[in-house]
């Protein structure tokens, strides 16, 4: 019986070899310069989960913001008339945005696909780009392995990563005097990166990292960390959590009374949202790095101001990001004058970029990171916060150079 | 009357405490193979707990229980069914949604390894189907053979139950209460019933009804507060004035 | 010396945590016979409750601590009438199922509703600042949560052990044989206590808010801690959860402190022994061989 | 004892009418077979993938009366030892899964064998704090594992037959033989003399004991069955991903495969295929539908069938149908 059952199943299966054979399933090669005669730019991010709020929905607005003002730049002369803006959740879940990138690019017909926060959907969506050979922007995702180890010709890092945050903050703070640190770190691969990277910027500016103190993750209960870190009198605690547990140590942070004994918190990397939901009396005077901030010059406020009246909220450096990458690929498409992937990736690499988000911006052609200028910012008291979402003071400028790795060091072998 | 031989089972010293409460107190038992032995007594006197202590749902807290000279003190119920003390349960206790057949054939073939033949059709145990017919027959349970348990009604149960143990073939039977709440009509066929089965086997029985013993038991154990008060043939023991005073006691129960 | 004192403190403190909330676990699984899987959603929403108090209304803490198990007491009332009771006499795995549903449901409703980066809140003056015990330096809030957990479960000692109320819910939570023998009518208790347990997640909710993150999923890691210190303590044993909720505090400190990357693990591994040597827990009853 | 099953007047009756047991499965290989026709390859695989993961519980939840909630463990565990032995020894994926679902039963035995030793919310509770440690261990091996970013590029080799690599239409074909044969065999499982006494054991394990059935012992081997056929299913899905998340050895995977098991149906087999379809498809419309509360619409229905429906949806059709069945007979 078994293997009756298992006959009529090879035969089943036979046929319907052959008859998808026929059928030809799959996107045709078409002849024209633009797939289905539009353009698809595929926001795959967090819609419902912890990075919502930095993310999320409004980044699907920034996106439609970029196409609008590609559309006024153009007008007529734009190479292409129709673009879409499709929003899927990936629910934080890697398998679903594995999935759901490779629907995207087959079916959805999604020539790029933007944002992808969490590294692990990240560097899986990076894969599927690479095996459809379409387009990856990422904004959200901070691993050095997109434009590492596992980098690839179709896929591109525009924002940050986690050596800039690593270079910014440990480098600038220690410079300014804050010598003796002390890290805490989750116990996972971001939070071990970004100790590595913040322990060899330190000490190349001379200052010494005393202890490493790796915490479980998630975790909600800081007591007996912050005791251990602070019982070696650092200058600086140097923590590495984000989301709810970086909200979790800060506020035990404040509680233990460290501050008082003149340790300050520098956080390896911060959102706006964070401070803003926490409220800025939590964080007040807590050092970061932030690669964009809303109120950093007229330019940026400019552009704050219109995403206000959008969504009624202040951009997270993730929405302008975002709204650049899309930009900047709608452009490299005009160039092109084609959706063809390989066509618009020879405009965007080697690029030299300014816009809203990207100052001293370069595509680099090497390992596909997108460099910048960024800043080390300072959370402000509450007597000093002048309006809503008024949370940071830039404390410096963080040249491109120095906040990015030197190409020849990213370890990538760029292939396909 | 009783075949002289060896001793079925024997306990020394059988003690099980619960929270300080003396349920089975110091009792030497020895059930001779091939009698058939009654255990009476007023409610709470211990029957209950001697029968799991006997089949290995309880651990004594003191005392040795032997089968046929072998120490099983302590062995898991499965392990002590499996040397051929098969029970009843007082409390109806069936698979209930499993049909008469289908237990009878479980019980059957708990006796080979075929019970790990995960990759077998379970119509490997239509090889029991003879012995199976003949065992629900029996008990007169053949028109709802193909009945799932928990739809019979109460008395059908216990005949199921006694099916149960009888297709374990077992050396030692230990039955519960095996007429409770039957009608007269049923309790008569169950006592000649057991009597037929007892041939050759050693039965050991707890039963309120003082006709089911008289005309069952060879030999009366009677149980008061976890301590044997009185043994002997059931003459014996219907006489004795210990016993007579016990059950007064309980005038109710008797 | 001072050092290992000081973990200890902050262990208790993180231990009240989880000796409150799993005190209410345990409280409705004895009369209830229900496991709780919800009992982490009502620890978040105990402490969302309190921030929004503080923003809406500008209840500070010492406001919240009252208010915040009555509104929960209430919540878990409509929940146990809306919801548990159609489940009680069947399996208590259904309950679990159902528990588990509302979880999700709650969790997503409080996203929905405010967001998911969390909610602000701010301590009174009063409880800022450190205090300095012999060497020992503690938080001053941490020190308050440990002496008000403390009194907490003192209180409810009290009145389980002296009040008439207290002695049926004790009796049907560690002997319900006895309770059904005695005639005790357990099935009038079943709604209150239901609210009363939810009332103690709350509780701990709203004393987490000043030191937590506020947010939608800060209890769903809460909830499977919580389900080892019940099942450590023994499920159905109230001093067992207390108990064990202050010995998974330690477990935690220490753990943090000299084994940092086990520290997690180390409350499953005292969990698994514990299961292996005693398997009805701590404090629990030993289930008969059947 | 704790046995997830509803009163005896409710359960159903075992015998079938022949034409249901040809039809059945007639029908539900075809359904099978068009899937990926109607959705997209992937997600149609992780339907049958997932349905596989169900009914493996179900062989413990719905016919032996065990809950588990550590099933993650083994599902992600076969997932990562199947993509390491694919990425590592480039062997036809048929065979990496296989290893993957080996690895599975042997983790099982040893968890299986001190977990069955407890019942009901003990047993869940155990299995549970199993699966923690085994999600810890997967986390912090990261060299072996990649920790957080997960297990990335795994390969789809099979014999160098190009289409079934590269394309997710024509590997679902071939991946679809692992898991109807893997479905197949917790059928055989469920109507061997194996599961005859494992549902004796679900009903009434002293009973079971007092016929001479080393209940720990059936309990154990159901347990270590159930983890094979899960980790045969984890180990395709993460063949056709391409890559294994930590999230698969996550509680709340654990979880969501519980749900799907009760919403389809407990102890009804195909309830699982049902319930893996629902709510694989529900994940998939809602993802892109700009309604983003998925949890709600999950716990909602997940409360109404509990509620209302606790014989899941299949439980329910089936119900209905032998209702009518009966009515009809004389």
């Amino acid at each position: 019986m078994e293997s009756k059952r298992m006959r009529a199943g090879a035969s089943a299966l036979t046929m319907a070899l052959l008859l998808s054979a026929c059928a030809g399933a799959g996107p045709g090669g078409g002849g024209g310069a633009f797939t289905d005669d539009k353009l698809v730019l595929a926001v795959l991010n967090d819609q419902s989960g912890i990075y919502k709020d930095a993310s999320g929905p409004n980044t699907v607005k920034a996106v439609r913001m970029a196409v609008a003002d590609y559309q006024q730049k153009y007008g007529d002369k734009a190479v292409v008339t129709k673009i879409e803006v499709t929003s899927t959740d990936h629910q934080n879940k890697p398998d679903i945005a594995n999935t759901k990138a490779s629907e995207l690019y087959e079916r959805g017909g999604a020539d790029v696909i933007l944002d992808v926060p969490t590294s692990s959907a990240a560097l899986a969506v990076a894969n599927q780009a690479k095996n459809h050979k379409r387009l990856f922007l990422d904004v959200s995702a901070a691993t050095t392995a997109l434009t590492g180890a596992q980098c690839n010709k179709y896929t591109f890092q525009w924002a940050y990563n986690t050596y800039l945050l690593a270079n910014g903050t440990g480098k600038t703070v220690t410079q300014n005097g804050g010598r003796k640190w002390t890290i805490i770190y989750p116990d996972y691969e971001f939070g071990q990166n970004m100790t590595k990277s913040f322990t060899e910027a330190i000490t190349k500016a001379g200052g010494t990292v005393q202890e490493s103190i790796p915490t479980p993750f998630p975790n909600e209960n800081f007591a007996t960390f912050l005791t251990k870190a602070g019982s070696s009198a650092p200058d600086v605690i140097g923590t590495m959590h984000a989301g709810g547990d970086l909200i979790n140590l800060v506020k035990q942070f404040n509680e233990s009374g460290l501050k008082d004994d003149g340790v300050e918190l520098a956080v390896g990397l911060m959102l706006i949202n964070d401070i803003h939901s926490l409220g800025v009396e939590q964080f007040a005077g807590t050092l970061f790095t932030d690669p964009w901030y809303w109120n950093m010059d007229a330019e940026a406020r400019a552009w704050a101001d219109r995403f206000l009246a959008e969504t009624g909220t202040r951009p997270s450096f993730e929405h302008a990001g975002n709204y650049s990458a899309a930009l900047q690929y709608l452009e490299a498409v005009q160039a092109a004058g084609t959706d063809d992937a390989d066509a618009v990736i020879a405009k965007l690499e080697g690029k030299k970029v300014n816009d809203v988000f990207l100052r001293n911006g370069e595509i680099r052609a090497q390992d596909h990171s997108v460099v910048h200028d960024a800043n080390l910012a300072r959370v402000k008291k509450p007597g000093d916060v002048k309006e809503d979402w008024d949370y940071e003071e830039i404390v410096t400028k963080i040249p491109a150079a120095e906040g990015f790795p030197p190409a020849e060091a990213s370890g990538c072998a760029m292939t396909s | 009357m009783t075949t002289e031989g060896r001793v079925a089972i024997r306990t020394r010293a059988l003690t099980k405490v619960f929270r300080g409460f003396r349920a089975v107190d110091a009792v030497d038992l020895e059930v001779r193979e091939g009698s058939v032995h009654a255990l009476v007594g007023p409610n709470g006197a211990g029957k209950t707990t001697l029968f799991n202590l006997l089949t290995g749902f309880l651990s004594p807290t003191s005392g040795t229980i032997t089968v046929f000279d072998e120490d099983v003190t302590g062995e898991p119920p499965e392990r002590v069914a499996r040397r051929g003390v098969a029970r009843s349960f007082q409390i109806t206790s069936l698979f209930d949604t499993l049909t008469s057949r289908e237990h009878v054939e479980l019980a059957l073939q708990g006796h080979g390894r075929q019970g790990f033949r995960f990759w077998r059709s379970e119509k490997l145990l239509g090889r029991h189907r003879d012995r199976v017919d003949d065992l629900i027959t029996q008990v007169g349970l053949m028109p709802l053979a193909d009945k799932q348990a928990g739809l019979l009604a109460y008395g059908q149960k216990r005949a199921l139950e006694l099916a149960l143990v009888l297709a374990l073939d077992p050396p030692v039977m230990l039955l519960d209460e095996p007429t409770a709440g039957m009608g007269i009509e049923d309790v008569d066929r169950t006592i000649a019933l057991i009597r037929r089965l007892a041939a050759g086997r050693t039965v050991v029985f707890v039963d309120h009804n003082m006709h089911v013993v008289g005309s069952l038991a060879d030999r009366v154990t009677v149980l008061q507060q976890g301590r044997i008060l009185a043994e002997g043939d059931y003459d014996e023991v219907r006489t004795d004035e210990r016993v007579i005073t016990a059950y007064l006691g309980e005038a109710d129960h008797a | 010396m001072t050092a290992i004192l000081q973990y200890a403190v902050q262990g208790l403190a993180a231990g009240s945590f989880y000796a409150l909330a799993a005190l209410g676990l345990a409280v409705i699984f004895g009369v209830l016979g229900v496991v709780n899987f919800a009992h982490g959603a009502f620890y978040m929403l105990g402490a969302v409750t309190a921030a929004v108090l503080l923003d809406t209304l500008g209840l500070t803490l010492w406001w919240s601590l009252l208010a915040v198990p009555v509104l929960m007491f209430a919540f878990g009332v409509v929940v146990e009438r809306l919801l548990v009771q159609w489940l009680l006499r069947l399996d208590p795995l259904y309950n679990l199922l159902l528990t588990f549903g509302l979880t999700l449901v709650l969790v997503e409703l409080v996203k929905q509703r405010y967001g998911v980066s969390g909610l602000p809140y701010r301590l009174p003056a009063g409880l800022q600042g450190r205090v300095d015990l012999a060497g020992v330096v503690l938080p001053r809030y941490q020190l308050f949560v440990l002496l008000f957990s403390v009194l907490i479960c003192a209180l409810v000692w009290l009145v389980m052990t002296r009040s008439r109320i207290g002695m049926i819910v004790r009796a049907a939570t560690e002997k319900p044989d006895l309770a059904r023998a005695l005639g005790i009518n357990v099935g009038r208790w079943v709604t209150p206590v239901f609210g009363f347990g939810v009332a103690l997640a709350g509780l701990a909710g709203a004393l987490a808010a000043p030191f937590r993150a506020i947010t939608a999923d800060m209890g769903s890691n809460f909830a499977i801690i919580l389900f080892a210190v019940v099942v450590i303590g023994g499920l159905g044993s109230i001093v067992g959860a207390v108990v064990a909720g202050f010995l998974v505090g330690l477990v935690e400190a220490f753990g943090q402190a000299y084994a940092p990357t086990f520290a997690q693990i180390l409350i499953f591994v005292l969990m698994a022994l514990v299961i292996l040597v005693r398997p009805a827990g701590l404090f629990g009853r030993q289930e008969a061989t059947a | 004892m704790t046995v997830i099953t509803e009163a005896p007047a409710d359960a159903p009756a075992p015998a079938r009418t022949p034409a249901l047991r040809w039809i059945l499965p007639a029908a539900g290989l075809t359904a099978a077979l068009a899937l990926p026709w109607l959705v997209y390859p992937p997600v149609a695989l992780d339907i049958v993938a997932l349905a596989l993961f169900a009914i493996a519980l179900d062989l413990l939840l719905g016919y032996t009366g065990l809950l588990s909630f550590g099933h993650a463990a083994f599902w992600g565990s076969s997932a990562y030892v199947t993509g390491l032995i694919a990425t590592h020894y480039g062997v036809p994926f048929p065979l990496a899964v296989l290893g993957g679902a080996v690895f599975a039963m042997i983790l099982a035995l040893p968890i299986g064998y001190v977990s069955v030793r407890r019942s009901g919310i003990y047993f869940a509770m155990v299995t549970l704090a199993f699966a923690q440690m085994v999600y810890f261990i997967g986390y912090q091996w990261s060299d072996l594992t990649g920790g957080e970013n997960g297990l990335q590029g795994v390969p789809r080799s099979f014999f160098g037959i190009e289409p079934v690599e590269t394309n997710s239409f024509y590997f679902y074909y071939a991946a679809l033989p692992i898991l109807l044969c893997g479905m197949a065999a917790a059928w055989r499982i469920v109507h061997s003399p194996f599961g005859r006494v494992l549902v004796s054991i679900r009903d009434n394990t002293p009973r079971a004991r007092a016929l001479g059935y080393d209940v720990d012992r059936y309990k154990t081997i159901a347990f270590v069955l159930s983890a094979g056929l899960t980790g045969l299913a984890g180990g395709v899905f993460a063949i056709s991903h391409g890559f294994v998340a930590l999230t698969e050895l996550h509680w709340t995977t654990s979880g969501d495969v519980v749900l799907m098991t009760v919403l389809g149906g407990i102890g009804t087999l195909w309830g699982g295929i049902v319930g893996a379809f629902l709510t694989v498809m529900l994940a998939d419309q809602l993802a892109s539908s700009g309604f983003h509360g998925i949890d709600l619409i999950t716990g909602s229905v997940f409360i109404l069938v509990v509620l209302l429906f606790r014989r899941g949806v299949w439980g329910t059709v089936r119900h209905q149908w032998q209702r009518r069945g009966s009515a009809r007979r004389p």
